[in-house]
């Protein structure tokens, strides 16, 4: 492998893709694209992270994204479980209808 | 291989423009398997293979199965898609999006701030990763492990009450 | 040992007579009262003992006591006992039998745990009369609080949460204060000689200076000042003292203020000799003003005991500046203040609640030629009067005298303002008479004179302050001591 | 018998202890009898004691009884000590023996209160008070002595307390007095200071050694000593409380009002005089309080219409007579002018009682007249004492000690003209307004009942007080007039005598001048008063009359520079403003609780955009930074 990706080329690229991960988040109000998107950006820090890992070539890095993994999991499965939830409640599946439930 | 990374990292923005953007969920959820596939790729392109297997086994393939199950269960019509219309308006996207564009210069410019280029080490092993998993890491990775067991039985205990009812 | 006697008694006592008092209301005042007058005979035996023995073991300490406690951090069990402390646990004993006379009929609901409480205050303060080991002092400085609160929260007036919640506030918010500085203090000892301790003479020879000793020094006052209370954080000491129970007025105004005065002069001056003195002009003026302050709001006050609070606030300004001034004849002022005013505040509160408790009202508009219905109550409000204003011949005239002579040769004008607050005094004095004993009796109120238990702890009230008017000499022969050697150990 | 002297003060004292424990339960008489037996065997004492003295005085001047160490703190060690001099005794036997008269008096003038008991408690404390402030051998405790009449003085103006204007003068005349007070306070520090003791000998002596004439310390101390003469003994600027004092019962004005306690401020100069010779300013300044308040007073007197706040005024006047003397160094003046003036003084009290007791405590002197037929006795008796303090020629004591006064106003080496000339002036209007009553009250035709008659304990006090009236006046004549010096050469022994160098003749003729003034005003009062009585009201309209009549408005000018400004800013700030910072502070975390608790909207995409904000904003600044 002469030629190598520069690390930064990566983390750039993660950069962008929780950009935009973080505009779907504040964009959408459909719940099911909120955590879609929140996917996108566990999924770009996850790409930080193996970037970095393999700059100082330590196992660490994708320790971290396994982690990430984990948490993304089961992250997941309660958004999702949530998500059914408040269709049940509201009918509907707008983020902000379930404002109510405000402290 | 910087060529193949371009491409896949073109691909990766591109797919995931479209799911953030996209109306219906499950067009979505394709374009967002697509994207991390791309970035499966770039894994793979950054000397970690095993990492780039489990994410196209467990994001792609386990993760996303789940999407597609809620979003057949919700059953979706064209109301929603309606609706979906309506919420992306300009007046509604604009500021977000400036706000998500503004983060994203900052840390690209961060990340190119004038330093020499950081070259990437040549991959590290599977066997590497197992062993400080199973060493330094281990109660992280009990953590980890007690974090999924607490989502199955929060996912379960939240979703048990839930009859589909299609409209 | 016989501190730890002392103070084991109040501790167990509180214990025992809250659980009698379940049972028995009365049963509980009378242990009560039993075990505060044998503390006070075991006091007053002691002293006698102990007037002319002027040292122990080199010091001025009459009694020592030193335990460890927690010994791997350098935290021991230390109480002593010196003529500075001597006629303050004294006087906390005199003013607890007060305390409980004076609830005899004003509580009746929950008597037992109202004694536990008492009992546990008294406890507490004279814990911070005697410790030396500053963890040891800050535990009962705390000790102190938390019954208090519940002194003035569950048997106070009409707004007692709100002046609970407020003393507990400011006070719990001061010794947060002396709890950063005295952690400071031990570690900066600790990294000096090595030697991680909280004992207060091993904490003395620790060399601060600078910025760091003021700022110290700053925790340490304010902690002290807020209970002094010195303005401007005096505002706790209104709504308590006006909303606590007669025994809680009694106990905050006569002793719990005096752990103030006792920390600034015990602790403040000799852990930072050098700020402190740099500190004396803040200090000065900040008493000046409390004097004056004090005084002039009392004045305007209709409730009584909002108003015997307020001169208070201007009494302690004397025992502020005496203690600033750290002379000889400033310090035993500072302390003959605080003696007196113990005693002549807690009898004008002791009167002022056994006049609500007849006429079921504080208010002095509403009160006016009481003297003739009740001339016992009348003389004895005359010469507490009296002694408030600083009648020559009366105990606090002593001590004011003492202080700003003593302040006069440190600072003239402080001591030349501070007696221009005498005037003041008098103002407000005689507008306590002039409103509630003196003039028409418009409210036509026939109340009953005072019992023969009132008049018993009062007659025991007035030949004290009588005495101390006019016969000091024995406590300042006991104090004497105690005193050179403080003034001793900031001289070097 | 002088070892005895501790028992003069105390005897009062013993009293009063007896009488506030056990007053309420005890019979009248029983009451009457014990106040006034320790009075007078005190009085007895104290002339034993006195007659003692004079045997021994060639030889020693003075004599010492320490009864205990009362503080000993830092060096301060004042006792609970006496000192009797020819100064201490003139005043403990003029306190001891006017007491006793008036304690007997007051027997039965105040038969019919209900808080006999009470009354004499008071008296009693009094008594003893005083003693102990002429008495002291250290300021200290001439402070507490000091401090204790003008306590008495406040319980026993307020003594008919349900009269809340009662309640008022007391106060006031307790706070004026204290202000006073403060400054002697003061000047006890800076003596203490200065001199490493408050014994008066000692600092007197040590004054005399070490200290320059005119220099800054004296001038202080006598200065700020001088603050508490004027309060205590009712002199300009303080003067005001001592009209009002009149609300007390008629003796205690006559004991404590007139021949006591108001002329500590004299008696305290007196015993300090050493330390006011070496300041000269604060002489000058003692000798024009003097001429400044006697005249003011003088002129006040002349239109009052309470017999009693005449004879208040009278009182100012007359101590500033004794501060005239006192400021031109003629010490024993001033204590002869006291002596006599103690006894006329209490005379005209004590008479004027009994004619406001007659006539159904009326006290307005426009609706007396006529007494004379009805009280014989009291008509004689305030004739006496009013030619004593008018200085009626030759027979009178109040002439003899009045005329040392006015002739060493010029004469001796601090005298000046104009004091004289306001000294002869106010003689002049003392005659006035002293005849004024006299014709008012007792001649003309009766206009109230006069219904209870005078009995014996009250007549006799008048009786004897009369006496003295005339005869204490003849132990000093002048040369001019035959010349005895026997209060002065006994006086000598404890103050300097002042020096004289004119010649007889001139003091003959300076004494006919005031003898005549006297006359003449007693003349002008017989014409107004008498015979054109249905004009002598005063009108109160007129705006001369007005300000006289209010004692030269200093009263109206207090209350406004210092009692409302007081009274304003303590209701202003009754409720504390520095409370209001932290009720501030409570106010303003409730309120941001407010402001962020509304944020709490539960959209989840406005906390995600916040959290977005915060990100952005940390990043730029790790970049900027």
């Amino acid at each position: 492998m002469t030629d190598q990706i520069p690390a930064e080329y990566a983390l750039v690229l993660a950069a962008i893709l929780f950009a935009l991960g973080l505009a779907g988040v504040l964009v959408r109000r459909n719940i099911l694209f909120i955590l879609i998107s929140l996917e996108i950006m566990l999924n770009a820090a996850g790409l930080a992270l193996i970037a970095a890992g393999a700059r100082w070539g330590e196992p660490d890095g994708q320790i971290m994204f396994l982690l990430v993994l984990a948490t993304a999991g089961a992250e997941v499965s309660v958004g999702l479980a949530l998500v059914l939830q408040l269709y049940k409640q509201f009918r509907t599946l707008d983020i902000d209808a379930a404002s109510r439930m405000k402290g | 291989m910087v060529t193949l990374f371009f491409i896949a990292a073109a691909v990766a923005i591109i797919a995931t423009f479209m799911v953030i953007t996209h109306l219906e969920a499950v067009h979505a959820l394709l374009h967002l398997v697509v994207s991390l596939l791309a970035v499966a790729l770039i894994f793979y392109l950054l000397g970690a293979p095993f990492i780039a297997a489990l994410e196209v086994i467990i994001y792609a393939g386990a993760i996303m199965v789940l999407f597609v199950f809620v979003v057949m269960v919700l059953n979706l019509g064209p109301l929603t898609r309606e609706q979906e219309t309506r919420w992306l308006r300009p007046g509604m996207w604009v500021a977000p999006a400036i706000l998500s564009g503004v983060l994203a210069l900052e840390l690209v410019y961060v990340l190119l701030g004038g330093q020499k280029p950081l070259s990437v080490s040549s991959g590290v092993d599977v066997k590497e990763v197992s062993h400080s998993l199973f060493g330094p890491y281990l109660i992280a990775v009990e953590v980890a492990s007690i974090l999924l067991m607490a989502g199955l039985v929060g996912a379960y205990h939240i979703g048990r009450g839930w009859k589909g009812k299609a409209r | 040992m016989i501190l730890v006697i002392l103070i084991a008694v109040l501790f167990a006592g509180g214990f025992l007579v809250w659980g009698v008092g379940r049972r028995s209301p009365l049963g509980a005042r009378w242990i009560s009262l039993l075990l505060l007058s044998f503390n006070l005979a075991v006091t007053a035996v002691f002293w006698v003992q102990n007037h002319d023995r002027t040292s122990f073991f080199g010091g001025a300490w009459l009694a020592d006591i030193s335990w460890d406690w927690i010994p791997s951090l350098g935290i021991r069990f230390h109480l002593a006992l010196d003529g500075f402390s001597l006629p303050l646990v004294a006087l906390t004993f005199l003013l607890g039998i007060m305390a409980v006379v004076c609830s005899w009929n004003e509580i009746r609901e929950r008597v037992g745990f109202f004694h536990f409480n008492l009992l546990f205050v008294l406890a507490g303060v004279t814990g911070v009369f005697v410790a030396l080991d500053l963890f040891l002092f800050y535990f009962f400085w705390e000790v102190m609080l938390v019954p208090m609160y519940f002194l003035i929260g569950i048997w106070g007036h009409e707004r007692r949460n709100y002046a609970a919640m407020k003393f507990f506030i400011f006070t719990q918010a001061a010794s947060l204060f002396l709890l950063i500085a005295i952690l400071a203090l031990y570690f900066i000892n600790g990294r000096y000689s090595g030697l991680y301790t909280f004992e207060y003479f091993s904490l003395l020879q620790t060399p601060v200076a600078g910025p760091t000793a003021m700022l110290l020094m700053l925790g340490f006052f304010i902690s002290f000042a807020v209970k002094l209370p010195m303005v401007p954080f005096h505002t706790w000491l209104p709504d308590a003292h006006t909303e606590a129970p007669t025994a809680g007025s009694v106990i905050l105004a006569g002793l719990l203020l005096k752990t103030g005065g006792y920390g600034i002069i015990r602790f403040v001056i000799p852990l930072f000799p050098e700020a402190a003195k740099e500190f004396a002009p803040v200090a000065f003026a900040l008493a000046v003003v409390g004097i004056i302050y004090g005084a002039v709001i009392a004045f305007s006050q209709t409730d009584l005991k909002r108003l015997v609070a307020y001169t208070s606030i201007s009494h302690l300004g004397f025992v502020l500046m005496g203690a600033f001034a750290w002379n000889e004849m400033a310090l035993q002022g500072s302390l003959m203040q605080m003696l007196c005013h113990g005693i002549s505040t807690g009898a004008l509160f002791m009167l002022a609640g056994s006049l609500q408790e007849r006429i079921h009202t504080r208010d002095t508009s509403r009160m006016g030629g009481l003297w003739s219905v009740m001339p016992r109550m009348g003389g004895v409000a005359m010469l507490f009067v009296m002694a408030s204003l600083g009648l020559p011949g009366l105990g606090n005239f002593i001590g004011e005298f003492l202080v700003l002579m003593g302040v006069f040769q440190t600072s003239p004008v402080t001591s030349i303002l501070g007696t221009a607050g005498l005037i003041f005094a008098t103002i407000y004095s005689l507008a306590i008479i002039q409103r509630a004993f003196h003039g028409e009796n418009s409210g036509r109120w026939h109340p009953g004179d005072l019992t023969v238990r009132e008049m018993s702890i009062l007659g025991v009230m007035i030949v004290v302050i009588i005495w101390l008017g006019l016969y000091p000499q024995p406590v300042f022969g006991t104090v004497l001591p105690a005193l050179q050697q403080l003034i001793a150990s900031t001289a070097g | 018998m002088l070892d005895t002297l501790w028992i003069v003060p105390a005897l009062p004292l013993a009293g009063f202890v007896f009488l506030a424990l056990a007053g309420g339960r005890i019979p009248r008489t029983v009451i009457a009898f014990i106040a006034t037996a320790t009075v007078g065997i005190s009085a007895l004492l104290a002339i034993a004691i006195g007659v003692t003295f004079l045997g021994l005085l060639p030889q020693e001047a003075s004599y010492r009884q320490v009864l205990w160490q009362w503080v000993s703190v830092a060096g301060f060690e004042p006792a609970i000590g006496f000192h009797l001099d020819a100064l201490s005794l003139v005043m403990m036997f003029v306190v001891t023996f006017v007491a006793f008269w008036i304690h007997l008096y007051s027997t039965e003038f105040m038969i019919e209160d209900e808080a006999y008991g009470r009354f004499f408690a008071y008296m009693n404390l009094f008594v003893a008070s005083m003693l102990i402030l002429v008495l002291a051998d250290n300021l200290l405790l001439l402070y507490l002595g000091w401090e204790g009449v003008g306590a008495c003085s406040y319980l026993l103006i307020g003594f008919w307390y349900h009269d809340s204007a009662n309640g008022r003068a007391a106060q006031k005349a307790f706070i004026v007095t204290r202000v006073g007070d403060t400054a002697m306070a003061i000047a006890l520090f800076l003596l203490f200071v200065n001199f490493g003791t408050l014994d008066i000998q000692a600092i007197l002596q040590q004054a005399s050694e070490s200290i320059q004439s005119g220099s800054l310390i004296a001038v202080a101390v006598t200065a700020l000593l001088l603050g508490g003469a004027v309060g205590k003994s009712a002199q300009l600027p303080l003067q005001t409380w001592l009209p009002d004092a009149m609300a007390g019962p008629t003796p205690v004005s006559a004991l404590i009002h007139a021949a006591t306690m108001v002329t500590a401020g004299v008696y305290l100069i007196a015993r300090t005089h050493t330390l006011y010779s070496l300041a000269p300013q604060v002489m000058a300044a003692v000798a024009g309080v003097g001429a400044l308040t006697l005249f003011i007073a003088g002129t006040a007197a002349l239109v009052q219409r309470d017999i009693k706040r005449v004879l208040a005024y009278s009182t100012i006047s007359q101590i500033g007579y004794m501060f005239l003397a006192l400021g031109v160094g003629a010490w024993g003046a001033a204590m002869f002018h006291f002596m006599t003036h103690a006894f006329f003084k209490a005379l005209l009290f004590l008479a004027a009682g009994a004619v406001i007791n007659a006539l159904h405590h009326e006290h307005d002197i426009f609706k007396m007249g006529g007494v004379r037929h009805k009280l014989p006795l009291v008509f004689w008796t305030f004739l006496i004492g009013s030619a004593s303090l008018a200085g009626f020629p030759l027979v009178t004591a109040g002439f003899y000690s009045k005329d040392l006064i006015l002739w060493q106003a010029w004469s001796s080496g601090q005298g000046q003209a104009w004091l004289w000339a306001i000294g002869v002036a106010t003689a002049f209007l003392t005659a006035i307004y002293i005849f004024r009553v006299v014709f008012i009250v007792f001649f003309g035709k009766e206009r109230t009942h006069v219904e209870k008659l005078p009995r014996r304990p009250m007549t006799v006090p008048l009786v004897v007080l009369a006496f003295f009236s005339i005869v204490s006046g003849f132990v000093e004549i002048p040369p001019a007039l035959g010349g005895r010096h026997l209060f002065s050469s006994f006086m000598s022994s404890a103050l300097p005598s002042a020096a004289v160098e004119e010649s007889h003749t001139t003091e003959l003729i300076f004494s006919l001048i005031a003898s005549l003034l006297a006359l003449a005003g007693i003349y002008l009062a017989h014409l107004f008063f008498r015979t054109r009585r249905e004009h002598a009201e005063p009108d109160a309209g007129k705006r001369l009359t007005r300000f006289l009549f209010g004692g030269w408005g200093f009263d109206w000018l207090y209350d406004r520079i210092f009692v409302r400004p007081f009274v304003w800013i303590a209701r202003v700030n009754r409720n504390d403003y520095i409370d209001s910072i932290y009720g501030g502070i409570a106010a303003l975390s409730r309120g941001l609780n407010t402001v962020f608790s509304s944020t709490e909207t539960g959209r989840v995409r406005l906390y995600a955009a916040g959290i977005a904000c915060g990100s952005i904003i940390l990043v730029a600044i790790a970049l900027l930074l």
